[in-house]
């Protein structure tokens, strides 16, 4: 299979986790949404990585997955907390900052 | 050479001293003492003129033209302005008789200003005045000449609404102003016309290369002088601030609006003689200005029932004689009856007065009658001026204009046309002095007189300005809460009586055949003028205008006797034979009319359009409101995007960002 | 290299900080310190050598080297005048405050008056682009606060005015900023980046830079003036000012406008000020008539003040523009500008002490004043007659050498402005009528000035009559200078070459040092 | 053999990846994540990332995830709280833009010049110590040439643990330690519901708090 | 195998901060109170102190770290100097606020000097891993910080939507990071810019110039360039003020630090393509920002449309890729940071003092009843509007120098018209300040019934029964918050007045890249 194969798939997940964030109102799914995106990043940056025969894109999708670990653990931390506030876990709702 | 030098500065500033102690001494000079202090530098400012005179007189011919400067004024970027006077045959000429004339007026003033509140300021004012009218006289280039010009203008209107508080009295200031500044634009512009075709501001330099300015820049720039000339001798179409100067005290009419300030445009034109004689149309432009004004205020007077517009109207009919004279080249004709007019109309309107003042400020002739046995001395003078004014002979008046009409016939050509009415203007001249005389001065004594020959003096009750019916201001009093006749006060006696003698006597300095006194004086002013030398009107010129003039104006008397004297109802009957020319005398002409449709109005909706419309739509509206109301548009849009919405927000960024990838995908 | 002028100029600011710590005499500090910039001035006056064209007592220092700004200050015959005029101004606006019990009290005040006085100053002093850009703006910030803290109206109105005041006068500032740093770097494209004004004057831009670049200006400076139909601000600003502050407003930083043009436009831009004069020369026709028309029309004693400064700014341009061979024009401006400050600052003070008297600012609830108040008239009529340019004031040879000046060029324009000569004298006497004569208004309480408004008013007249007996004073010191400011752009809209100018001369002249020294590396280099 | 186990792989990845953004209950949102992690663990072996494969399936299908289903177990999860107003029109433009996205992406990914995108990359050479994609060479890498993004990632592990552990630890209101004591116990006694006590991460709050939790009609929109 | 080799003196610097955040963490665990609220920041600001320091020291080392993932230059050095003071202003204006009490006051630190180190590190990477890395490293704590004041809903809110999108944001970025990899076969910034500039139509090429889009978005995102600004204005509002403070200031620096070094190292070769990009978002951002910010009433959210605005401007200095854009860019990035420490300083007091929170109205009369605070605010606002004789009017004339220069005369343009726009709003703060009567600077509210001191504006003293009581409020402001503003207002005019020092420090700086003209 050439690259070009997995950088069409890979975009995809990257279409579907953004257009997951325009639609999703649970801020739970909204971070998975975020994973898509960032694990669509990593497919890309492996194939690339195979695609010039060096390692650093693989390096690259090792961080991306610590940092998308990170981003996770803080924001189901902020999920936790707004629920602990009795706060309406939608987004939707957050609307008390505007204009 | 330097003591003309000295003598005209003196001339010149002692009046201004006089302006200034009266003015910063209001407090300390009590009772009569600034009448006293104005009329004593002016009497110092006459010696003065006189002496420069003579030293003037002392100098070769060729020198009489003696220039005194005093420091740079604005000699920049090509320009030479300096404060320079030049003393010459004309200016010292017109310097004694104007001093003369107003020591005596001011001396009338003393007297007949007394009680009023504003004394001192009258004679602050009034000695500024006489400083503004030598400077304008004496001024050695236009620089100062527009300076006198101005200054004349402003005095001017300063003693026209000398009572501030009448309404009329300010309106009739502005409306002088304004008309005069209209002749300082005239002025200047003209000015303009002549530096740039001479490079110098100085007269004597410009005069020189008048030659060399192109003819057209010669003809406008006359033109333009002559614009000034006759706003400031209420000449048409700029003559209508005249007859409402009349606002201001007596003595200002006599002085200012009779004697010397609207006599200024004459001395303009024979000062600018070298000019105007490059320029044949600015010239004919100027003669027949002249003789028109001259014959349509003669109308005027006819109708009108004014006291002191009369007087007025004349005066303008009497400086478009002035003005025909000096623009047809017969310039020492024209100088010479402004010399005899300062006499016998400072008289007339110094006996005007006089009879106002028993009227207790009416002016109207209709509510006079018979005050020749009231106030004899009064009526005296008032027969003098009016016999020198309507051209009897030998009186001043005769002589002058006699000399005007027959140096104007000289010329030949068209020029006979203005004389013929100059003629015709005469008889209507003799016509309304004498209506005039016959009306206030015979017939049944109205109350006023009678109670005046009782040894009492009128007082109205309620002062009530007589345009408007308006309750006069007692603080700012009109005309103050004394009011002052000749046959009581000897100031007032004694100035009328010097200038009735001069009435009479002034003409004898130029009889034709007899002397030629001014011409020869005059000589040095005018070397080198091509009518100066050419026109000499033959013998039989001469005596027959001085017959058909005395003629005239003896059959005007005869006519103004039959109608007001002996069927005063033919008066009725001519009005409503002539009615529409009388309404048309009437109403002025309608100039006042005809100036406000094209200036006041035009200007006045200008004014409302820019306020009300302009203003608001354009100026706030499009250039302040559109923005403003771009900008609020901007933040209410930008701020609804602001939704609070989290997805939006994503949205939006996903928005951007596949704009930012497709403006590069585009570019790849 | 002279100290003198920064000591000049800072001297009001400095004293403006001194203010805050002195409390209760803060007026008399700031005054103080106005008084001692106003006396050396008239020393460098008298010092002054009226037969160089240069700048003297030059300052030069690099401020920020690597933007190419310099901290250079000069003098020269355009703004000597001008200088006096400022000094002078704001001592006698400062003495008026502090005379002003409601705001003797308020060091604050002070402060930013003194400050207000250093911004006009460098603006004035500044001989380096950016610097003059920078006081231009900075001048404006005192006056916000001025007007938004002592201002006489109603507070919404005046936050509303106020702001519009500033962002308007700003727009136009800032787009200046914007096109002095373009002149900077585009004018000398082979040297390092400057904005001395001598450097920058020696080579013209290209054309198209410098039109847009002189729009930026004329922008600025229009606004400033203010000049139809860019004076929206005008009528609230001068409504909403604390009087003391609105008289040095107008007499002042109108003028550093007109200045501006001389100082850098004309110089600077040659080409452009050619190609748009008849667009300047018809709106300061404009300004005159439009101004002259709202001047009679309204009532409000303030605003009538304001339109006759747009009229009279009007004028100013008009002498700007005029492009004259003598440059007649150019000194008429300064000279009017330095005539107008001197009555307009009276002016003001009489509206002052009209209102004091009738109870209000409108025309219409005057009237009557002058039988009781015989001094305040008078000086008022000299000022009055100053105001519409009657012949003998300096005023007038102002205008007679602005309109001379256009008259020589395009004669039709001077014969319209003339117009606006006319109506001067209508709305001034209108004025002075209104608010003298005529019958006396419903709440009028006539009485003459006390010895403080003398202290304030009687100098300032004494200066207007100074002025009008020697105009030749403030004239014989500009006459090497401002011609020549004009010169180039003369040059242009005669379609002279300016190959001949003295610019192109020195630009080659450096180009060919520079061949010369190349030729003489490359010998060098060679054996 | 490859083919198949690309698009097998690929099909579970998207298949996976639209169970994420499927309306559903979050739990079975997760599910599909885990399914799409497993499948992309799979692409990556085929792009012989060995290593990262096995870390994809060891620590983030396996461990973050089981986080992530704490958490929904926690929270509730279930998205019906409310239905009240919503950004207006987003769901149509959101898709239409995501389509705006992807079809950018594939222009710029596969319209690229670069003759390699059609190859298949790096070949497998045994015949080298280390070859590509061998876990010896990436560790190699990971300890030289990227030794600070290594450590680096280290220290970012710390702060989203402190992170987690400041938003997520239940306090006894700070803000009121020096405040009045009696304070504390009128605090205490108002204690609401669903600050986070055991029982209510265990078995959610109960029916009839939640309806309390929805707010009364017409209230402004915005929370509480 | 060999380790590589590490210039552990030009680390220094990470290192300093990296390790005091953990001390700072560990001290945190001690029970005394004084230790957490008064040796715990105390310590904070010597690891910040020492930090700047070291970075000091470090100016002149110019040296690749450790296979060129870092750089250490005076570009970096400076920015560093910048991130210690917004830092230390940050601890100050932190210290009695309520937020580090919420979270625990060695947390709080730490993640601020941890972000403080991703900042550190971001605008020294040099490899777009270290890169990301950076900008997690900067970001993640922020989302935390953001969230602090637990007990406020906005607070919470704020947090979230800042994770979110800034999500979005790094996703975008890695992806692009992903793009240029593939493109280039490098994650090194020299090795971009070789493969760049090697002979081909790389330039061109639709993957290279797509991954420059998305890195760009990335990056634009953090610097609150609009269209991707929405979350600043909700964020800035709803985050505690001290960290809305050190947001405000510290993010801005590093995000155009990091701007400036990979496009005008890595990507200088297709300068002529995103300089227009950036061109247009600069201008978007400039409106956008200006409008609005026009009528808000939140002092917070005004100055968080502002940087908005700012950020518009500040894209000027990067489109024109000359030394000159540098240092101008830079040179504003200072004085940016102190004008708005100042403002924001003041804002905080004022959310202290009164119970109006950070609504403009809490400013009333404050130039007559609190002189110390108006003046800098007043400073800060003319600064931010651009003004002679502060920071801010020089820092726009060398953008519009830079821009000039670079053939950007439009942009120049957009930004005075911009800054005349932003009078409207800035001295409308001022119009409040000096004008009205103070307000009463001490409003009893009953201590179950008001809401947070810093409570939102909006949502007013809510007396809902649920909400949690407020700390008794304080009459008197905190010295160290006074100073903070005092102190930056008079670095704005000192930069307004005396800029040189400044200028050869920026020099320096813009001298690192050595690739421009």
């Amino acid at each position: 299979m050439s690259i070009a194969w997995y950088l069409a798939v890979s975009a995809f997940i990257f279409a579907i986790g953004a257009g997951g964030v325009l639609v999703k109102r649970n801020p739970l799914v909204i971070l998975l949404c975020l994973e898509l995106m960032l694990n669509a990043a990593n497919l890309a940056l492996i194939a690339f990585s195979r695609m010039h025969g060096t390692h650093d894109g693989q390096v690259f999708a090792l961080i991306v997955m610590v940092v998308a670990a990170c981003e996770v653990t803080v924001g189901l931390g902020v999920i936790v907390a707004m629920y602990r506030r009795r706060l309406p876990v939608d987004v939707d709702e957050m609307r008390e900052l505007q204009g | 050479m330097t003591s003309v030098k000295t003598f005209a500065w003196l001339t010149l500033l002692f009046p201004l001293a006089g302006c200034i102690v009266n003015a910063l001494g209001y407090r300390v000079l009590r009772g009569k003492a600034p009448g006293y202090v104005g009329t004593a530098v002016l009497f110092a400012s006459f010696v003065s003129a006189v002496l420069m005179l003579f030293a003037l007189q002392d100098l070769a011919a060729e020198e009489r033209h003696v220039r005194a400067v005093a420091w740079d004024y604005m000699a920049v970027g090509g320009f030479d302005g300096q404060l320079a006077l030049l003393i010459d045959p004309l200016s010292a000429f017109m310097t004694v008789t104007i001093t003369g004339v107003s020591s005596l007026i001011h001396l009338y003033s003393v007297a007949y200003m007394g009680g009023d509140r504003g004394y001192a300021r009258f004679f602050s004012y009034l000695n500024f005045f006489v400083f503004s009218m030598l400077l304008l006289i004496l001024a050695g280039n236009f620089i100062f000449l527009i300076v006198g010009w101005a200054f004349v203008g402003a005095a001017s209107y300063l003693l026209i609404s000398f009572w501030f508080r009448r309404t009329t009295a300010t309106a009739a200031g502005i409306k002088a102003f304004v008309i005069n500044v209209l002749g300082d634009v005239g002025l200047v512009l003209g000015t303009f016309f002549i530096f740039r075709g001479t490079g110098t501001l100085d007269y004597l330099g410009a005069f020189e290369k008048a030659g060399e300015i192109s003819g057209g820049d010669v003809t406008a720039g006359c033109i333009l002088l002559l614009v000034g000339a006759f706003a400031k001798s209420a000449q048409i179409p700029l003559h209508t601030w005249l007859a409402d100067a009349m606002e201001g005290p007596t003595p200002v009419s006599a002085l200012i609006h009779a004697a010397t300030m609207v006599t200024a445009g004459v001395y303009l034109i024979a000062r600018m003689w070298p000019l105007f004689e490059e320029s044949e149309s600015a010239a004919a432009v100027g003669a027949i200005i002249g003789c028109l004004t001259l014959f349509v205020s003669a109308t005027i007077g006819l109708v009108v029932t004014d006291l002191k517009r009369i007087i007025a109207y004349s005066t303008m009919s009497q400086i478009g004689y002035m003005v025909m004279a000096v623009s047809s080249g017969a310039y020492v004709a024209g100088i010479f009856h402004f010399y005899t007019h300062a006499f016998f109309k400072a008289l007339l309107f110094m006996a005007a007065g006089s009879v106002i003042a028993a009227m207790a400020g009416v002016q109207d002739i209709d509510r006079m009658r018979g005050f020749r046995g009231a106030m004899p001395f009064t009526f005296g003078c008032f027969v003098i001026g009016g016999l020198s004014l309507a051209g009897v002979p030998p009186f001043a008046g005769f002589v002058s204009k006699d000399e005007v009409l027959a140096y104007v016939a000289d010329r030949g050509d068209w020029h006979v046309a203005l004389v013929v009415v100059g003629y015709i203007t005469a008889f209507i001249t003799a016509l309304y002095t004498f209506r005039l005389i016959f009306r206030v001065f015979f017939g049944e004594p109205s109350p006023e007189a009678r109670e005046l020959e009782e040894g009492h003096l009128h007082h109205a009750d309620v002062p009530r300005n007589p345009m408007t019916g308006e309750e006069e201001d007692t603080d700012v009093g009109f005309p103050g809460p004394e009011h002052h006749i000749a046959e009581r006060e000897g100031p007032m006696k004694g100035a009328m009586g010097v200038l009735a003698f001069f009435a009479v006597f002034a003409g004898f300095l130029q009889i034709p055949n007899v002397t030629d006194a001014l011409d020869t004086f005059m000589e040095p002013t005018f070397e080198g003028s091509r009518f100066h030398e050419e026109l000499h009107p033959s013998d039989a010129l001469t005596f027959g205008g001085l017959a058909i003039g005395a003629a005239f104006s003896l059959a005007g008397i005869a006519v103004a006797y039959l109608i007001w004297m002996r069927r005063p109802e033919i008066a009725a009957q001519v009005r409503e034979r002539f009615r529409p020319l009388h309404t048309l005398f009437v109403n002025k002409w309608y100039a006042d009319e005809a100036l406000d449709r094209l200036f006041v109005r035009p200007a006045a909706w200008f004014g409302r359009f820019a306020q009300q419309t302009f203003e608001r739509v354009v100026v706030n509206g499009l250039f302040v409101g559109g923005p403003v109301g771009l900008v609020r548009a901007g933040s209410a849009a930008v701020r609804s995007r602001q939704s609070g919405f989290l997805r939006a927000y994503a949205a939006l960024m996903v928005v951007g960002l596949t704009g930012v990838v497709l403006w590069l995908l585009i570019r790849a | 290299m002279t100290i003198h002028l920064s000591i000049v100029l800072w001297l009001p600011a400095v004293a403006g900080v001194l203010a805050l710590a002195a409390r209760r005499f803060a007026g008399w500090v700031t005054l103080a310190g106005s008084l001692l910039a106003f006396a050396y001035s008239v020393v460098l006056l008298i010092d002054f050598n009226a037969s160089s064209g240069s700048l003297q007592y030059v300052t030069d220092e690099a401020w920020i080297e690597q933007l190419g700004i310099h901290y250079k200050l000069g003098v020269d015959g355009l703004n000597l005048a001008l200088i006096v005029l400022t000094t002078f101004g704001f001592t006698a606006c400062t003495l008026w405050a502090a005379l002003e019990r409601d705001v003797a009290r308020t060091p604050q005040f002070f402060f930013w008056m003194g400050l207000a006085h250093s911004a006009v100053l460098g603006a004035l002093f500044a001989q380096d682009l950016i610097l003059f850009v920078l006081f231009f703006d900075l001048m404006l910030v005192p006056f916000f606060f001025l007007t938004l803290i002592w201002g006489p109206t109603p507070r919404p109105d005046r936050v509303r005015a106020i702001l519009k005041l500033f962002i308007y006068t700003l727009v136009g500032s800032l787009l200046m900023l914007a096109g002095a740093i373009a002149t900077g770097v585009l004018s000398l494209p082979n040297e390092a980046t400057t904005f001395v004004l001598s450097d920058l004057e020696r080579i013209a831009m290209d054309e198209g830079s410098q039109r847009w670049i002189f729009l930026c200006f004329a922008a600025a400076f229009l606004v400033k003036m203010p000049a139809f139909p860019v004076h929206g601000w005008m009528p609230d600003g001068y409504r909403n000012m604390p009087l003391p502050v609105l008289a040095v407003f107008s007499a002042v930083l109108s003028k550093v406008a007109a200045y501006g043009f001389l100082r850098v436009v004309m110089p600077l831009f040659p080409d452009a000020a050619a190609e748009f004069q008849m667009l300047a020369l018809l709106i300061a026709l404009a300004s005159i008539l439009y101004g002259s028309a709202m001047a009679f029309t309204t009532t409000e004693t303030r605003l009538i003040l304001g339109y006759s400064s747009v009229a009279q700014l009007g004028f100013i341009t008009l002498g700007v523009f005029a492009l004259d061979d003598a440059g007649d024009g150019a000194q008429g401006a300064i000279l009017q500008s330095v005539n107008h400050g001197l009555v307009v600052l009276p002016a003001f003070f009489i509206v002052g002490l009209l209102a004091a008297r009738a109870g209000s600012e409108d025309l219409r609830d005057m009237g009557g004043v002058a039988f009781r108040a015989p001094v305040l008239a008078g000086l008022f009529l000299i000022v009055a007659l100053a105001t519409l340019a009657m012949p003998g004031s300096a005023n007038f040879v102002g205008e007679f050498m602005i309109l001379f000046g256009v008259f020589d060029v395009k004669i039709v324009i001077a014969i319209v402005a003339f117009t606006g000569v006319v109506l001067a004298s209508v709305y001034m006497l209108r004025m002075f009528i209104r608010s003298m004569h005529d019958r006396v208004g419903p709440s009028v309480d006539s009485r003459d000035i006390r010895v403080r408004d003398g202290l304030v008013l009687v100098p300032l007249v004494a200066a207007i009559l100074f002025l009008a007996l020697y105009p030749q004073l403030p004239l014989e010191k500009g006459e090497q200078t401002i011609p020549s400011r004009v010169q180039s752009a003369r040059q242009v809209l005669a379609g002279e070459e300016i190959a001949v100018d003295p610019r192109e001369a020195a630009a080659e002249a450096a180009e060919a040092e520079e061949e010369a020294e190349r030729a003489r590396e490359g010998e060098g280099r060679e054996p | 053999m490859a083919e198949v186990f690309f698009f097998v792989a690929a099909i579970g990845a998207i298949a996976g990846a639209f169970g994420v953004i499927r309306e559903w209950n979050p739990f079975y949102n997760v599910l599909a994540l885990v399914v799409h992690l497993i499948s992309l663990a799979a692409l990556f072996l085929l792009l012989r990332a060995e290593f990262v494969a096995a870390a994809q399936v060891v620590v983030y299908a396996g461990a973050v995830m089981v986080l992530y289903v704490f958490v929904v177990a926690y929270v509730g999860g279930d998205p019906p709280l409310m239905r009240r107003p919503t950004a207006p029109g987003l769901r149509g433009l959101a898709v239409l833009f995501a389509a705006a996205l992807l079809v950018e992406l594939w222009i710029a990914l596969l319209g690229t010049g670069l003759k390699a995108v059609d190859g298949e990359g790096a070949g497998y050479n045994a015949a080298v110590e280390d070859p590509f994609g061998s876990p010896g060479a990436l560790g190699n890498a990971l300890l030289t040439k990227f030794l600070i993004p290594f450590e680096l990632a280290s220290l970012l592990l710390l702060v989203a643990a402190v992170g987690a552990v400041v938003l997520a630890r239940r306090r006894r209101g700070a803000a009121l330690e020096e405040s009045d004591p009696t304070l504390v116990s009128v605090v205490e006694a108002l204690r609401p519901p669903g600050t986070g006590t055991m029982r209510e991460g265990v078995s959610g709050l109960p029916d009839v708090e939640r309806r309390e939790l929805a707010p009364a009609k017409g209230e402004p929109e915005g929370g509480w | 195998m060999k380790g590589p080799h590490i210039d552990w003196e030009a680390l220094s610097p990470l290192v300093a901060v990296m390790g005091g955040a953990i001390v700072v963490l560990m001290a945190g665990l001690l029970r005394s109170r004084f230790v957490r609220e008064s040796l715990v920041p105390f310590l904070t600001i010597v690891t910040l102190g020492a930090f700047a320091g070291l970075s000091i020291w470090q100016w002149d080392a110019n040296v690749d770290l450790v296979s060129a993932a870092l750089r250490v230059d005076a570009f970096a050095m400076y920015l560093n100097l910048l991130f210690a003071v917004a830092g230390i202003a940050a601890v100050l204006l932190s210290w009695r606020a309520l937020a580090p009490r919420e979270s625990a006051h060695g947390e709080y630190y730490s993640l601020l000097l941890f972000s403080v180190g991703g900042m550190a590190v971001l605008v020294g990477a040099q490899n777009t891993v270290t890169l990301f890395l950076g900008f997690e490293l900067l970001s993640i704590p922020l989302y935390v910080l953001c969230a602090t004041e637990m007990r406020r809903a906005t607070s919470l809110e704020s947090g979230l939507k800042y994770l979110v999108i800034g999500s979005v944001g790094s996703a975008t970025l890695v992806y692009g990071l992903a793009m240029l990899y593939g493109a280039t076969g490098s994650t090194d910034f020299s090795g971009m810019a070789a493969a760049l500039s090697a002979e081909g139509d790389l330039p061109s090429d639709s993957l290279l110039l797509g991954g420059v889009a998305m890195v760009l978005v990335g990056l634009a995102f953090k610097a609150s360039v609009a269209p991707f600004h929405q979350w600043t204005p909700d964020v800035y509002e709803g985050a505690p003020t001290p960290i809305t403070t050190f947001m405000a200031v510290a993010t801005k620096a590093a995000a155009f630090g990091v701007l400036l070094r990979m496009m005008d190292v890595a990507l200088l070769p297709v300068a002529d393509d995103w300089g227009a990009v950036l061109g247009a978002l600069a201008i978007v951002s400039i409106v956008v920002g200006n409008v609005g910010a026009l009528g808000q009433s939140s002092m917070k959210r005004l100055l968080a449309w502002s940087s908005v605005a700012q950020a518009g401007y500040l894209l000027a200095g990067v489109v024109v890729a000359t030394r000159l854009g540098v240092r101008a860019t830079l040179f504003y990035l200072a004085v940016y940071l102190v004008m708005n420490l100042a403002a924001f300083a003041v804002v905080l007091a004022r959310e202290r003092e009164t119970s109006l929170g950070d609504h403009v109205d809490a400013l009333a009369g404050l130039g007559w009843s609190r002189p110390w605070l108006a003046w800098p605010l007043t400073i800060a606002m003319l600064s931010l509007a651009g003004i002679p004789a502060t920071g801010g009017f020089i820092g726009k004339v060398s953008l519009i120098e830079a821009a000039v220069e670079g053939g950007w005369t439009w942009l120049a343009i957009a930004i005075v018209l911009g800054s005349a726009a932003s009078l409207a709003y800035y001295l409308r703060v001022l119009a409040v300040m000096w004008m009205r009567p103070g307000v009463e600077t001490s409003s009893p509210v009953p201590a179950l019934a008001g809401g947070s001191s810093e409570l939102d504006p909006a949502e007013g003293p809510d007396p809902g029964p649920s909400d949690e009581t407020a700390p008794p409020r304080r009459t008197r402001g905190h010295f160290e918050v006074t100073l903070v503003a005092v102190v930056a207002a008079l670095a704005t005019l000192a930069a307004g007045v005396y800029p040189d020092p400044l200028f050869d420090l920026v020099r320096d700086a813009g001298d690192s890249f050595r690739g421009l003209l």
